[in-house]
């Protein structure tokens, strides 16, 4: 008879929703390694239904208090998509502004509060501030001003309200963006610091041959526009999402796993995927940092991804602080429209954008009345979740093999699920997960 | 022992700037009641005596910064050179903040504030004064004044009620009060083992005193509304004139000086046309509800 | 200048006697009488420029938010020329007029109360010591104000306000402080609209008196009468011209056409009275069903005084400031006392506003706290209208 | 109190906004820490201590079974418990739940609704247990969280203003968009507490911090009405993230009554 047994880590912490793993031993051997997810379905796509279209920023932001940002983002393009509508060169860099305040929220609390403890043996990020006091306040400093940044744009921080459907609500005077700009300053050398701070990390020995997913845009850094790519070579525009990737309910968990069509592979998304395809396309003062910490050129350590996320924490500050600069000195013309005009229509459209976790799609039917007949989310983290249970099963595997006790194992296996940045409350595919005892 | 020292309004240094707010420090700290302590408040620094010159009835606005602000009456000896008395229930943050400061502590004052008992319109006559509960704080200060003009004034009442004998305030006094020549009557709503006296409410008391002239009397009255609406409508019955009549009111106040709009009872501002109210000019409206 | 007048010190606001004075009514100095002048539009922005060249920081109308607000102005080109103001109760829009007129439009959402008596405003601070608890006064705002287009009515509020703050036993500093460096260029309406009704209260629409300078607009430029030593000084710069006697007729006819275009009317002969006498009517609980008890009625209102005090302090309590904020009658939580409110419901809350406005403001005060303006009318977002409030009352008075 | 207060933070259906609040309060909050005792917070800290609790603080509305259970295992561990946020206090966006068919909804949703455990309600966690204090907003104010938090430590009753969002606005010098501009704006019936922001960026109050006391739905609603505005768009307005609070959820009810009796009749 084999022996089975079972190692837990009951509460996922330092992530956003709640969530646990369970892995399953057999004989010694990893035999399956399941997610749990706690987060109760919120059925957001349900509740959309019959809404009037206008209403989509701001319940879709609703979906997640960390990254609001992207399902507003994704969600308005796709709308516009299905409307026809063309947004103006001035809403669409603000749109980069304020999706590079939340990366700089997003990404600056996970490096500082939730990533960095775990290189240090600290349960959190206040507890690393007794040793690291001025790394951590400046990251909160940092976290503060990309805070400050959605303040000014969106009107809050979390939940913007400014954000509608063709553009903004309201453009934001040069006076408030240029009130910005010292802090912005400050901002792109604190991230630089942060930076040399991670990179000098020691980070476990573990590198697999992901597929690393982004968009790509030509001329920019990817976040609101671009064609889907992968490192292995897939270059698509985004209307054809469907047809390379699914969502699938495999057969050992309830969840849905979003996997590759094809080869029914996982993939991975987020600041390393990102950093990996689109190097060249970093700020000015990201790419020189990138090659100053000798970071990787396909880096595939998932450990290092608290690298990637401090380079784009530069790029956020550096692009912000250019698009502050630009718009107080030249910013719009007075008769400039906050938001461009249309008219509703029949019709379906698309869209993914770059969350901080990675890409987010999104996608809608609309009825002639501008009411809402569907809608379809498919979350960053979902879309991880098929790797991350992967790489737990492999490094797992090692790591028993070196003699590791099974609270070490927990204790990795947290901080490996840590490395992608989950987002668990963006649960709108993640199902409630039953677990029997192993008779 | 009664020789008699000038009260002076001391309105004047607020004049200008009525948020001017001093510094006091917790002198003494005595316990009254359950939840009930009196303090004695003194400025730092050599401070002329009469800078704690009040009008009895009149009160302060104790300042617990971080928390807010509180107007509570003087319940001291208004000729004491030595500190503001106020006794305080704890009700709300403030009063509950100030209650876990101990001796030494230091707090914000502003005042005085408010026209306090008519002290001359009351002279010459006989005097019937009813306290119910902490009402008693702002009564005590007249009865020193009383005391200390004793022959200034006719047959005086005391008329004290309270829910629990424990909470009749300063009865340790009672005594030196009743030395005075004050007729010190009490009632309480619920009686304990050892109450020996009165059952009830003040009202009964008023109901049975047996007045020589009505008309030569004046009635004060400081407690709970209900209970001063009561107290009024049973000295007019006893044919009390509503001109000889005088209430202190409660209201929501924060500026103390008639500029924030708060306590406003039809025309009046208790703060500044109060908190002490002749009966004949609030009559009309304290009886209407939710003015 | 103004000079000031000492403040009468006295326990009880003037009872018995009658006697009422402006805390400002002489102060607008004057040595000599003057003649009207006159002079072209664009000299306005002379005017303005010497203002602030005398270290004022000028306010007026200029459009924000699909509004006329008052901002502060820079150059004349603010103002909103050409525009108009449509209003009815809970209605405001904006309008092209068919001319250029500079000031052709009557008030808006703003008063100049913000000015005198900030929305927020700093009223001490506190500091830990090792002594304890130290309070420091708040430090003095130089700011020194000109407000450009004072209508009458809104003279009137002021002169309320300085009666509130400045004339009873007490005076609040900040007012003080900001009234006595006040520089006044009141505008003469010369159109009225429906919500106006200044002629009931007795207000306007002319301007007669508590200005430095007075403007009448007519097709050719400005007439400006001169209300203050200072007023003739400054306008001064404006190379002004005694007025011709067509002129002054012109600005006569533009005068009169704000009065026949008065269309609202409030009886106030019953008031002080009326309302104190109906306080159990029952028109109060029918309008308190309408009432939102939002508070925009005494936000908007120039004459509304209530205020809060709010403490602001770091997590440390190492500081502490008093803030005091605009508030209402109409905020459930103001009358709160020991923890419920003792105006509970929005009939009592109505009838507090109205009641305090119309009636009691006369004995606390001296005055009706109205001053015709029609703000709280056009503001309301559900358009009652305190003249239809008055009216119904005096129409079945309780009996 | 001697030793520090013992705070726990507990998340059930809801989008982790409202505890990021706490994070988001980068300036005080490492100053939080030396005077509370962040003793069970899993988004923030892995060491996650056992109760019982002083203060707790409970984000997310009860929607399963399991989270019904748990939110009475909290309560019993904590001694003052504060509900921050509409998820909490009013059930949140997901209560739209309540209006519809819960399992066509998850149908809707999931290739697999069977393994679906949802509740066909999303309540607020005051149907379940008592609350000592209810902190509203969607997503709560940090500033309001702070003073909340550094009340309860000091041993004092914690509060909030009530008042209505004009109150804000027109302390801000926000002109009225009702008045001006004819669009349905919630603020005169919606609680104060985030600013009166949506009026400052040029658009309506959409009620994110719930009903004002009181919130005269009818009235206003009956204007929007005579400003032309449809039962049908007035609807979703009143139905987003306070949806089920009684003032919210009669006022909606009543308009939907009128769409279902024919367009044209006014409240």
């Amino acid at each position: 008879m084999s022996s089975r047994d079972i190692i837990e880590v009951p509460i996922l912490t330092r992530v956003e929703g709640e969530g646990g793993v369970t892995i399953r031993l057999r004989d010694g051997v990893i035999e399956n390694v399941e997610l749990n997810i706690y987060e109760p379905p919120r059925l957001f796509e349900a509740l959309l239904r019959g809404r009037p279209l206008e209403d989509t920023p701001d319940i879709t932001a609703r979906i997640c208090g960390i990254c609001p940002v992207a399902y507003q983002m994704s969600s308005v393009h796709a709308l516009e998509a299905a409307l026809g509508v063309q947004i103006s060169p001035t809403i669409r860099r603000l749109r980069r502004l304020l999706y590079c305040g939340e990366w700089i929220e997003s990404h600056a609390l996970h490096i500082h509060l939730l990533h960095a403890p775990d290189f240090f043996g600290a349960a959190s990020g206040i507890e690393l501030a007794q040793r690291f006091p001025n790394e951590i306040k400046r990251g909160l400093q940092l976290k503060k001003f990309g805070n400050r940044l959605l303040e000014v744009l969106g009107g809050r921080a979390i939940h913007p309200i400014s954000v509608r459907v063709g553009g903004f609500h309201r453009l934001p005077s040069r006076d408030e963006m240029a009130s910005l700009i010292p802090h912005f300053e400050w901002g792109v050398q604190a991230a630089v610091e942060t930076t040399r701070w991670v990179a000098a990390f020691s980070f476990p020995d573990f590198e697999q041959p992901y597929e690393f997913v982004s968009l790509s845009h030509p001329d920019e850094y990817p976040m609101n526009e671009g064609d889907i790519v992968s490192s292995h070579g897939l270059h698509i525009p985004v209307t054809e999402y469907d047809r390379h990737f699914v969502e699938e309910h495999v057969a050992h968990s309830t969840a849905l796993h979003a996997v590759r069509r094809d080869q029914r592979t996982p993939y991975f998304l987020g600041p390393l995927a990102r950093v990996n395809l689109n190097r060249d396309r970093l700020s000015p003062t990201a790419k020189r940092l990138a090659d100053e910490v000798n970071f990787p050129l396909h880096c595939r350590n998932p450990f290092q991804s608290i690298i990637a996320r401090s380079l784009e924490l530069v790029h956020a500050y550096e692009e912000a602080l250019a698009i502050l600069r630009d718009y107080a000195s030249v910013g719009p013309l007075s008769s400039e429209p906050a938001y461009m005009p249309y008219q509703p229509k029949d019709g379906s459209g698309c869209a993914a954008t770059e969350a901080p976790r990675g890409l987010l799609f999104h996608e809608y039917r609309i009825d002639a009345a501008g009411k809402i007949v569907s809608g379809r989310i498919i979350p960053p983290t979902s879309q991880n979740q098929k790797q991350i249970e992967r790489d737990v099963t492999d490094y797992l595997t090692g790591r028993l093999l070196a003699g590791a006790t099974r609270d070490d194992m927990a204790l990795d296996c947290e901080r490996l699920v840590r490395t992608y940045d989950p987002c668990i409350s963006c649960s709108t595919h993640f199902l409630k997960v039953r677990w029997e005892e192993p008779t | 022992m009664t020789s008699a020292p000038p009260t002076p309004p001391a309105l004047q240094p607020l004049h200008a700037n009525p948020w001017l707010t001093r510094t006091v420090r917790i002198a003494d700290v005595i316990d009254e009641a359950p939840g009930v302590a009196t303090y004695r408040l003194t400025l730092d620094g050599d401070t002329d005596p009469a800078a704690y010159s009040f009008i009895p009835g009149q009160f302060n606005m104790l300042y617990l910064p971080g928390v807010g602000e509180s107007a509570i009456s003087m319940s001291g000896d208004p000729t004491r050179s030595d500190g503001w008395t106020h006794t305080v229930r704890v009700a709300g943050n403030v009063t509950k903040t100030l209650a876990g400061l101990k001796r030494g502590d230091t707090l914000g004052l502003r005042g005085p504030f408010g026209a306090g008992w008519p002290v001359e319109e009351l002279a010459g006559v006989n005097l019937i004064i009813v306290a119910g509960g902490l009402g008693m704080a702002p009564i005590r200060s007249l009865i020193y004044h009383v005391v200390h003009h004793r022959n200034r004034y006719g047959h005086v009442w005391l008329i004290c009620g309270a829910r629990t004998p424990e909470a009749l305030l300063y009865r340790r006094e009672y005594d030196l009060w009743r030395q005075h020549d004050i007729d010190v009557h009490e009632t309480v709503d619920r009686a304990t083992a050892d109450w020996t006296g009165q059952i009830g409410v003040v009202t009964t008391l008023i109901d049975r005193l047996r007045l020589p002239h009505p008309k030569q009397t004046q009635l004060v009255a400081c407690g709970p509304e209900v209970m001063m609406k009561y107290a009024a409508a049973s000295g007019v019955r006893l044919g009390i004139a509503v001109e000889r009549t005088w209430l202190s009111l409660e209201r929501n106040m924060q500026c103390a000086t008639g500029l924030c709009g708060h306590c406003q009872l039809g025309p009046e501002f208790i703060c500044k046309d109060g908190p002490v109210l002749r009966y004949d000019h609030i009559r009309p409206y304290l009886f209407v509800e939710q003015l | 200048m103004l000079t000031l007048v000492p403040s009468p010190l006295a326990l009880r606001f003037g009872e018995g006697s009658g006697e009422r004075f402006y805390y400002f009514d002489k102060q607008l100095h004057m040595t000599a009488s003057s003649p009207t002048l006159f002079f072209a539009k664009p000299q306005l922005q002379a005017l303005l420029n010497e203002l602030r060249g005398r270290g004022y920081c000028v306010v007026g109308p200029t459009i924000e938010q699909e509004a006329i607000v008052y901002s502060e102005l820079q150059s004349v080109e603010e103002l909103p020329r050409g525009w108009t103001d449509e209003q009815a109760p809970g209605q405001y829009r904006l309008k092209r007029r068919d001319d250029d007129a500079w000031f052709g439009f009557v008030v808006g959402p703003h008063s100049w109360k913000k000015y005198l008596f900030p929305p927020k405003a700093t009223l001490l601070s506190a500091e830990k010591t090792e002594t304890g608890w130290a309070f420091i006064p708040r430090a003095a705002d130089s700011t020194r104000y000109a407000l450009l287009g004072v209508r009458a009515c809104e003279l009137a509020a002021i002169r309320i306000q300085d009666q509130v703050f400045l004339n009873g036993p007490y005076q609040d500093p900040i007012y003080r402080e900001r009234r006595e460096q006040l520089f006044i260029v009141a505008v003469n309406c010369t159109q009225a609209a429906s919500t106006c009704f200044c002629t009931s209260m007795n207000t306007g629409p002319r301007c007669e008196r508590g200005f430095d300078l007075a403007l009448t607009e007519i097709d050719e430029g400005f007439l400006c009468e001169i209300g203050s030593d200072l007023g003739r000084d400054v306008v001064a710069a404006c190379s002004a011209a005694p007025a011709t006697p067509a002129q002054l007729q012109a600005a006569e006819t533009a005068r009169q056409q704000a009065v026949d275009q008065m269309t609202r009317h409030m009886d106030i002969s019953d008031l002080p009275g009326l309302l104190l006498g109906n306080l159990d009517h029952p028109r109060w609980k029918e309008v308190g069903e309408r009432c939102l008890s939002c508070t925009n009625c005494t936000m908007v209102c120039p004459t509304c005084f209530c205020s809060s005090v709010t403490e602001v302090r770091d997590l440390n309590m190492e500081t502490v400031e008093r803030e005091r904020v605009w508030d209402s009658c109409f905020n459930p939580d103001f009358s709160n006392l020991g923890g419920s409110p003792v105006r509970n419901d929005t009939a009592s809350r109505y009838r507090q506003w109205l009641t305090h406005k119309l009636d009691s403001w006369h004995d606390q005060f001296g005055t009706s706290g109205c001053v015709g303006c029609g703000r709280c009318i056009t503001w309301c977002p559900v358009g009652i209208d305190l003249t239809e409030e008055v009216a119904a009352i005096r129409e079945t008075p309780t009996p | 109190m001697s030793r520090k207060p013992r705070l726990a933070v507990f998340k059930f259906a809801s989008c982790d906004g409202c505890q990021l609040s706490l994070l988001d309060a980068e300036d005080e909050l490492l100053e939080i820490c030396e005077r509370i005792d962040i003793a069970h917070f899993a988004e923030a800290s892995s060491d996650l201590q056992a109760g019982p609790y002083d203060i707790a603080l409970v984000e997310g509305s009860i929607t399963t079974d399991e989270d019904a259970a748990r939110i009475l295992r909290v309560r019993a561990e904590s001694r003052f418990l504060i509900t921050i946020g509409a998820c909490a206090t009013s059930g949140g966006v997901q209560a739209l739940r309540n209006w519809g068919h819960i399992d066509e909804w998850v149908r809707s949703v999931y290739p697999s609704p069977e393994f679906i455990h949802t509740l066909a309600t999303s309540t607020p966690i005051a149907a379940h247990v008592h609350v000592d204090f209810e902190l509203h907003g969607c997503p709560i104010n940090h500033h309001q969280l702070v003073d909340v938090l550094v009340a309860v430590a000091e041993g004092r009753q914690p509060r909030v203003p009530s008042h209505s969002v004009c109150l804000d606005c027109k302390r801000r010098g926000t002109v009225c968009h009702v008045v001006s501009r004819g669009i349905p704006c919630l603020g005169p019936v919606t609680q104060s507490g985030c600013g009166a922001l949506c009026p400052a960026y040029d658009r309506g109050c959409y009620g994110c911090y719930g009903p004002s006391h009181p919130a005269n739905t009818t009235s206003l609603l009956r204007q929007f009405q005579k400003l032309g505005r449809a039962p049908d768009e007035l609807v979703p307005l009143l139905r987003n993230f306070n949806a089920t609070t009684p003032e919210f959820r009669r006022a909606s009810e009543q308009l939907v009554v009128l769409q279902t009796n024919g367009e044209g009749k006014s409240l």
